[in-house]
């Protein structure tokens, strides 16, 4: 990993967009990083839009909002819209093409487009298409190993949602796959 | 062939998209008031209290003048509008928290001074804008974000039944528990509610209606079932129909 | 088998809560999941237009004030 | 006009329905209760609103009702009960209604006592609620330049579409004085109020909608700054003040409101009979505090000595404008005493034999 | 110890049970429901003491009677619910009862907004209810800070039988970030409650009252002095505070504490790598106020910045502190906007030009 | 002769002057309870909560540790002390501008969470301390000093019932409402503070005593004219009696 | 007719309110209008001992404690 | 009248001392000079002492608490001991011997003593001994006219009352009479 990165994860409340982030910050506070998790709140995340930003560093993180991320996941496109022109130049976009289509995007950038829906749906269930995009960030940035991320599916999905741990992995391999591709 | 539009969005409302969850009654609630203050040319000159709660913008609904209210004292400001006031319709739209809980002391003097005002009571049984607490009307055993195990009667009490407890107020005209959980008793909720602001256009005194409503989001229940749940859960435990009828005293 | 009237959809409007589809009594209505409104939600078509009985539930239920239902008069 | 004797509390409600006052909400406490005590017959006889609210929550909260139906609106209470207040005056800020609001003060801090006090400067002068709003703040001296500011307030909040309060300790409350209600005050000119929801939506062809809530923040941070700029203008164009004796160049000025002020004038008479001269700021107006009083001593002046019926509350808000001229010193009694004039001629002594050293 | 990530809310939560916390008050609010939503099941578990109040006059009430009791006590809530808990702390303060309350800020005034703010300043230093009363107010930086702070603040509480306001923003009772909550921290050591109205009267061979009512003027005197030489005592030991970059002799100094602080610090990074060094003062004690940080600035210094998010609200401590000292500015965002670090960059750079003329 | 005392002061009270006016029954409801928690051994243990009113002195006068709490909040400061001391006795003394005015959201819901505490709830139809003004159970026509010419319907309301409102609360377990006007009524006042003090020892849950008292000085009727005023009037709209006893479903 | 018991009145905690007077079934108690104790108020006084029957209705109803009733007892 | 004069008026609730003050501060703001009255207030004065202080003055009033009285009106004992050693020197003492048996005056004051409640039970009532004192209060200052109170007493006692206004006449005038002996 490098010195600092700063993502910000943006889509629709109940795309797993939370999670995604939280996973990396889990990640990141295991490899005893200094990370910071931060969520939009409130009621405008109601139906709507939800977005969180993560950033990781090695040294110690300051100002905690991230303004301008060195990532930019969109996971619909309102995300897209709202997020694209703050990405530092030269930084990685990752778009979910299920939801994304016909996007206009900045050529000053890295874009990776996914069609997330499709891999998840072909893994079995919808839902892990949030995972299939992280595997995807993983694969384009290398921030961690695979299996720091399987630690901390491990820790996060407990009793119950146990279960739910292979499926994930196996969402993470997929979306890592993509972009080794 | 020709046709006559039977049903169309009403001019009680404005055109703003309503802010609440998919299949939340909250609307189904906001287009009764709208209907029942539009068909009577209430609309006009109504001054509407929004309270805080899921329904804290519905200053942006009724198409009337509107004030919000800080949390739980809608009934005093209503109170405060309508003794300048007098001859304008003024109602507030109350959650179970705002109203149940931190208002509790605002709606029970509201009704016993007989302020003639009406109160829209919306009992979900849960704290909706802040994500799920528990409410004062929370059933035993629903489980919400501040009674994970389940809401337990030591320590948190049996739930506060509002239309009973306002019934022993002398000030209070017109109490009724309602539901819309289907077209037929949303016809009779409707009803309710037409009664309720006729009980203030003749100046008889205080009138509530509480509408059973639902909370797909922080019941984790979508918005069909809810309204099972609602039937299956909550009207045993709340009643439906007239608690109290001063005006049936009357002899005018 | 004629219809005695017809709704018509504010698309855009809807949410997708699938409240309607539950209150008609002849069971023409569903989301169109072929589609996402401008909101994103996949939001309600008719079936069968031909059996609408114009009974205005569907109307009465939606609380986004989604459906205008019209009833055809022979005159 | 003839005087007549009052009880300051009467009197002030008296001005109160001479100022405009439609509705009064209140909630009894001493040592205030003569106020809503004569509003709850005076007012109906003069057609105007009085309530008995359930509680003060209550009452600001229909202050709040009525305000935002255009009403000129008064609530009055004492110190703990504005303490329960403040969400509401809050809420009325950030609304912009106009109310007025009497705090007749007593000891505290909590129950604390009922004997007068000027123990709730900063509650007052820092609005206790939450989020950054200010209060036009009046502090008076004697019944009858009470009773001129309790009439113009009303004017004075539907100028600013903000809450004014008026703070007067529990003497000022209780005593009885000769005033003259009738006499000519200057309002301010009350534009048309035609954001209020007087229930005219159809009408006035617009909806009117009285409101706090901003979920933007970018809205809510305009919403700021509009008031911002507000209390910049009051800053600027309401600092009101008395100087006092400074033409006799003083070494030693006092900084003193309200009945304070009062015994600090017995001090400074007995002062100049041993020929010593001190002059004195009294803040009419406590905020916006009158920063200019102080731009304009006269040269002779070393030290600043605050007088209160507090702990140094007010000191602050000479400290903030002093920013190092003046030597600052303070004096002050506290939890409902009233101190005697001795006192401050003594405390002056003092300072002047630690000056001579 | 490892860190875990933990939200804001949540690591208060724990850090209170870890603090030794016997008992929750509190009701939901945004942006701190996830307190009293931690503490409905962590507190039942550790065989401690959850109740959501039916209010925020309700639950510093409740509060109240357990503090009384001798146990240590947390409410939390946020900016319009604490302006409701007002009378409630000054009741606390009069009866002199060690509590902890945490605020989470939201913009305001009135119901204002949700996201993050440092508007409450007024009403968290100043006491916002009535009375002579002060609090100990911490504001922290970081989650590690936040959680020292708040499980330390129990035994504060108990040491100087005060009432202790933690005051965060929004953003740190939503964010996560690793933290410790077992790091060493110095408790202060505090004394038996001898004076808690337990029911043991008979045992005790006397009775305990907890009472904040003194009829009597000049007993309620005693008490506000006995109070204030208490205040007195924690502005000369309880002054917290970190400096920043002041080895590289800056001319300009910030003020700022919060996440405005951490935002600062990367304006410090900036502005350091195009050769501008700046320092900062950040309180982490808001009040007293560290008055002691302004006396030992190096001899560069010519300029305080104070930055806030809010319009000017510290500012008026740091004029207090000042008195002409240095020269003066201000920076500030309002109403739940945080502001981007470059916003301060081009601050300072703008009274660079400024001085530069 | 030898003799043998059948009556004396109660050392459930202590032996500070009472700060009462003149016949004012306030001092008699102070013995009682004093008595019945003397005679309970609960005084040694218990907890007492003064509110604001003219018994907020009480703290002088129960002979147990006391808390003084802010106007209308006794039962929440009750609710906090008795979580952290659930083996202790714990009471509120509350008048009725305190309990029915300002701290009626606190009462219900301390009654709603069930508290398992004793409130001494003592009506008499004034703001007694502040010098006679109007409350939520003062009379219709009764002059005060808020309500100069007689508390009207319109505009006031007509006067609460508490004992009646907090029936309707799941979580209370008793209420009675007694008076102490003659020696038999001041017997029979004296068995419901038993029972309800028994309540709470026995952890079933919320109990409320109301008395009817008096205010000889702003009722402005000489102490035993007070007495006979509080038959003729208050009793009448006030009635006696048993109004919930949630002990009698219990089996044990 | 002999005393069923004797009160004793602490005389300087009497508000002279009457209320005992008013209770009393034998008519023996009235306010000592000669005398004002300690708080300014006239006291109780009993006119006529031997008439006390020792039923306490005068303590119970004082509210400021002020009577203790004795009863004599033959052994 | 002097240039100012300061009263302090003290005794039990009940015996009309704040009415007595009142009147002093009507009475002078008829002749429209200055004046203050200040009552003790709260529960403190309930069934205990009651005082009320007064300052009449051709000029303006400042400081409004009386603390050194030029004269003290002393309606029982209690108020006797509370407020003697507070008066000016050379100051007048008012006392009321019905209520006030063998006390000790100070020496350097002059000392009115006067039988208030005989003088009003000989007037038929009781009630009006405030008035006697009063009357042997303007008898000894002269700080009014007899008919200035009497203006006072038309504005003060009217309706129902009105009929008491010669009671009150009649009490001052037995005042003042004591006085003059
Ligand atoms: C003084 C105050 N306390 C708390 C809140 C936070 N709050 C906002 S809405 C709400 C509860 C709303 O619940 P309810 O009244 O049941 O309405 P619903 O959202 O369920 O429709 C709370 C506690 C607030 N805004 N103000
Ligand atoms: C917050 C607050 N509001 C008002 C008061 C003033 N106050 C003191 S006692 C009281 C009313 C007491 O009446 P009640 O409870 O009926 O008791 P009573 O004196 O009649 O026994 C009031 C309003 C106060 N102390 N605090
Ligand atoms: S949170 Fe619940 S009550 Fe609120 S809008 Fe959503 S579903 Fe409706
Ligand atoms: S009007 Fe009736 S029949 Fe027609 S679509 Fe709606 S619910 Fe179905
Ligand atoms: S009820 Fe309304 S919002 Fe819901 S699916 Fe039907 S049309 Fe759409
Ligand atoms: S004022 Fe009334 S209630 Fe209070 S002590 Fe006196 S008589 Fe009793
Ligand atoms: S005990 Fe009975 S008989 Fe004896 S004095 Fe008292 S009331 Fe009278
Ligand atoms: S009842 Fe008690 S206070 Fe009243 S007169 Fe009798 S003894 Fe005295
Ligand atoms: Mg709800
Ligand atoms: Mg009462």
């Amino acid at each position: 990993m490098k010195n600092e990165e700063k993502v910000i994860i943006a889509g629709f409340g109940g795309q797993g967009v939370m999670l995604m982030g939280q996973i990396l910050s889990y990640a990141a506070t295991e490899e005893d990083l200094n990370t910071v998790w931060i969520p939009s709140y409130g009621p405008e995340t109601r139906g709507g839009t939800a977005n969180c930003s993560v950033t990781i560093s090695k040294a110690q993180i300051n100002a905690p909002v991230v303004t301008a991320p060195d990532t930019l996941i969109a996971m619909n496109e309102p995300s897209l819209e709202k997020f694209q022109s703050k990405i530092k130049k030269g930084g990685l976009l990752i778009s979910n093409k299920s939801l994304i289509k016909d996007a206009t995007f900045r050529d000053d950038i890295k874009v990776i487009e996914i069609d997330a829906s499709q891999t998840a749906i072909d893994l079995g269930n919808l839902k892990v298409a949030n995972m299939v995009v992280l595997g995807a960030y993983l694969g384009a940035t290398k921030v961690f190993e695979e299996t720091a991320i399987h630690k901390v599916f491990e820790k996060i999905f407990t009793g119950e949602k146990a279960k739910l741990i292979d499926l994930n992995k196996q969402a993470l391999n997929a979306g890592m796959a993509v972009v080794g591709k | 062939m020709k046709t006559k539009t039977i049903y169309k969005p009403t001019s009680g409302l404005t055109e703003r998209d309503l802010t609440y969850c998919p299949g939340c009654t909250h609307g189904i609630i906001h287009k009764l008031a709208g209907e029942v203050m539009a068909e009577r040319n209430l609309i006009e000159e109504a001054i509407g209290v929004a309270s805080v709660g899921c329904s804290v913008m519905s200053y942006e609904f009724f198409n009337c003048d509107m004030q919000q209210a800080a949390h739980g004292r809608a009934p005093a400001v209503a109170t405060g509008i309508k003794r300048v006031k007098p001859e304008h319709t003024v109602f507030t739209y109350q959650g179970d928290g705002d109203l149940a809980s931190i208002g509790l002391a605002e709606i029970v003097h509201a009704a016993h001074r007989g302020e003639n005002i009406t109160v829209i009571f919306v009992n979900n049984a849960i704290y909706g804008m802040t994500g799920g607490q528990m409410a004062p009307t929370t059933l035993i055993d629903q489980k919400t974000s501040t009674s994970p195990l389940g809401r337990k009667k030591e320590g948190a009490g049996e739930p506060l039944r509002m239309c009973e407890l306002l019934a022993t107020v002398p000030g209070a005209t017109y109490l009724e528990r309602v539901s819309v959980h289907d077209p037929k008793h949303i016809r009779k909720a409707k009803k309710a509610l037409e009664k309720a602001f006729d009980v203030q256009t003749k100046k008889q005194g205080f009138s509530m209606i509480e509408f059973i409503s639902t909370c797909p989001v922080n019941w984790g229940i979508n918005p069909n079932d809810s309204l099972q749940w609602a039937v299956d859960n909550l009207i045993p435990y709340y009643p439906l129909g007239v608690y109290k009828d001063g005006t049936k005293d009357d002899q005018s | 088998m004629a219809a005695k009237g017809r709704i018509l959809i504010e698309e855009d409007k809807c949410k997708g809560c699938n409240l309607c589809v539950y209150q008609c009594p002849v069971n023409i209505l569903k989301l169109d999941t072929t589609k996402t409104n401008k909101k994103g939600y996949t939001p309600l078509m008719v079936t069968d237009p031909d059996k609408c009985i114009a009974c205005t539930f569907c109307a009465m239920i939606c609380p986004d004030s989604v459906i205008t239902v019209e009833r055809y008069i022979n005159d | 006009m003839a005087k007549v004797l009052m009880k300051g509390n009467e009197a002030m409600a008296l001005a109160a329905i001479k100022g405009g006052c439609d509705a009064f909400f209140g909630y009894p406490i001493t040592p205030q209760n003569e106020v809503p005590e004569y509003l709850s017959y005076h007012m109906e006889k003069n057609d105007r609103i009085f309530v008995q609210a359930e509680s003060e929550v209550a009452a600001i909260n229909m202050v709040y009702g009525a305000a935002g139906s255009g009403a000129r609106v008064l609530t009055s209470s004492s110190s703990p009960g504005i303490a329960l207040k403040q969400e509401g005056i809050s809420y009325l800020a950030g609304s912009e209604l106009p109310a007025v609001i009497i705090n007749v003060m007593r000891g505290g801090p909590g129950l604390g006592g009922i004997q007068p006090s000027q123990g709730d400067y900063n509650q007052i002068t820092r609005g206790g609620g939450n989020g950054d709003y200010q209060l036009l703040a009046y502090a008076p001296e004697t019944l009858q330049e009470t009773v001129n500011i309790v009439k113009r307030s009303f004017s004075l909040a539907d100028y600013y579409r903000n809450p004014v309060i008026i703070a007067v300790d529990g003497l000022i409350g209780q005593m009885m004085e000769p005033v003259d209600l009738d006499q000519k005050i200057e309002e301010k000119k009350s534009p048309a109020k035609d954001w209020a929801a007087t229930g005219e939506a159809a009408k006035r062809g617009k909806r009117n909608k009285i409101v706090s809530l901003h979920l933007d923040p970018y809205q809510l941070e305009k919403h700021n700054l509009k008031l911002k700029a507000k209390y910049d203008e009051m800053k600027e164009n309401e600092q009101q003040y008395e100087l006092i004796n400074m033409d006799h160049d003083p070494s030693i000025v006092f900084v003193a409101y309200g009945s304070m002020a009062r015994i600090a004038r017995s001090a400074i008479e007995a002062l100049k009979k041993e020929g010593i001269e001190v002059g004195m700021i009294r803040p009419i107006c406590v905020h916006p505090f009158p920063e200019k009083a102080f731009e304009t001593l006269p040269k002779s002046v070393t030290t600043l000595l605050t007088l209160e019926m507090s702990l140094g509350q007010m000191l602050q808000d000479v400290q903030i404008v002093n920013q190092g001229r003046y030597t600052l010193d303070f004096f002050g009694r506290a939890g409902g005493v009233v101190p005697e004039s001795e006192e401050i001629v003594e405390k002056v002594k003092t300072i002047m034999k630690g000056a001579a050293k």
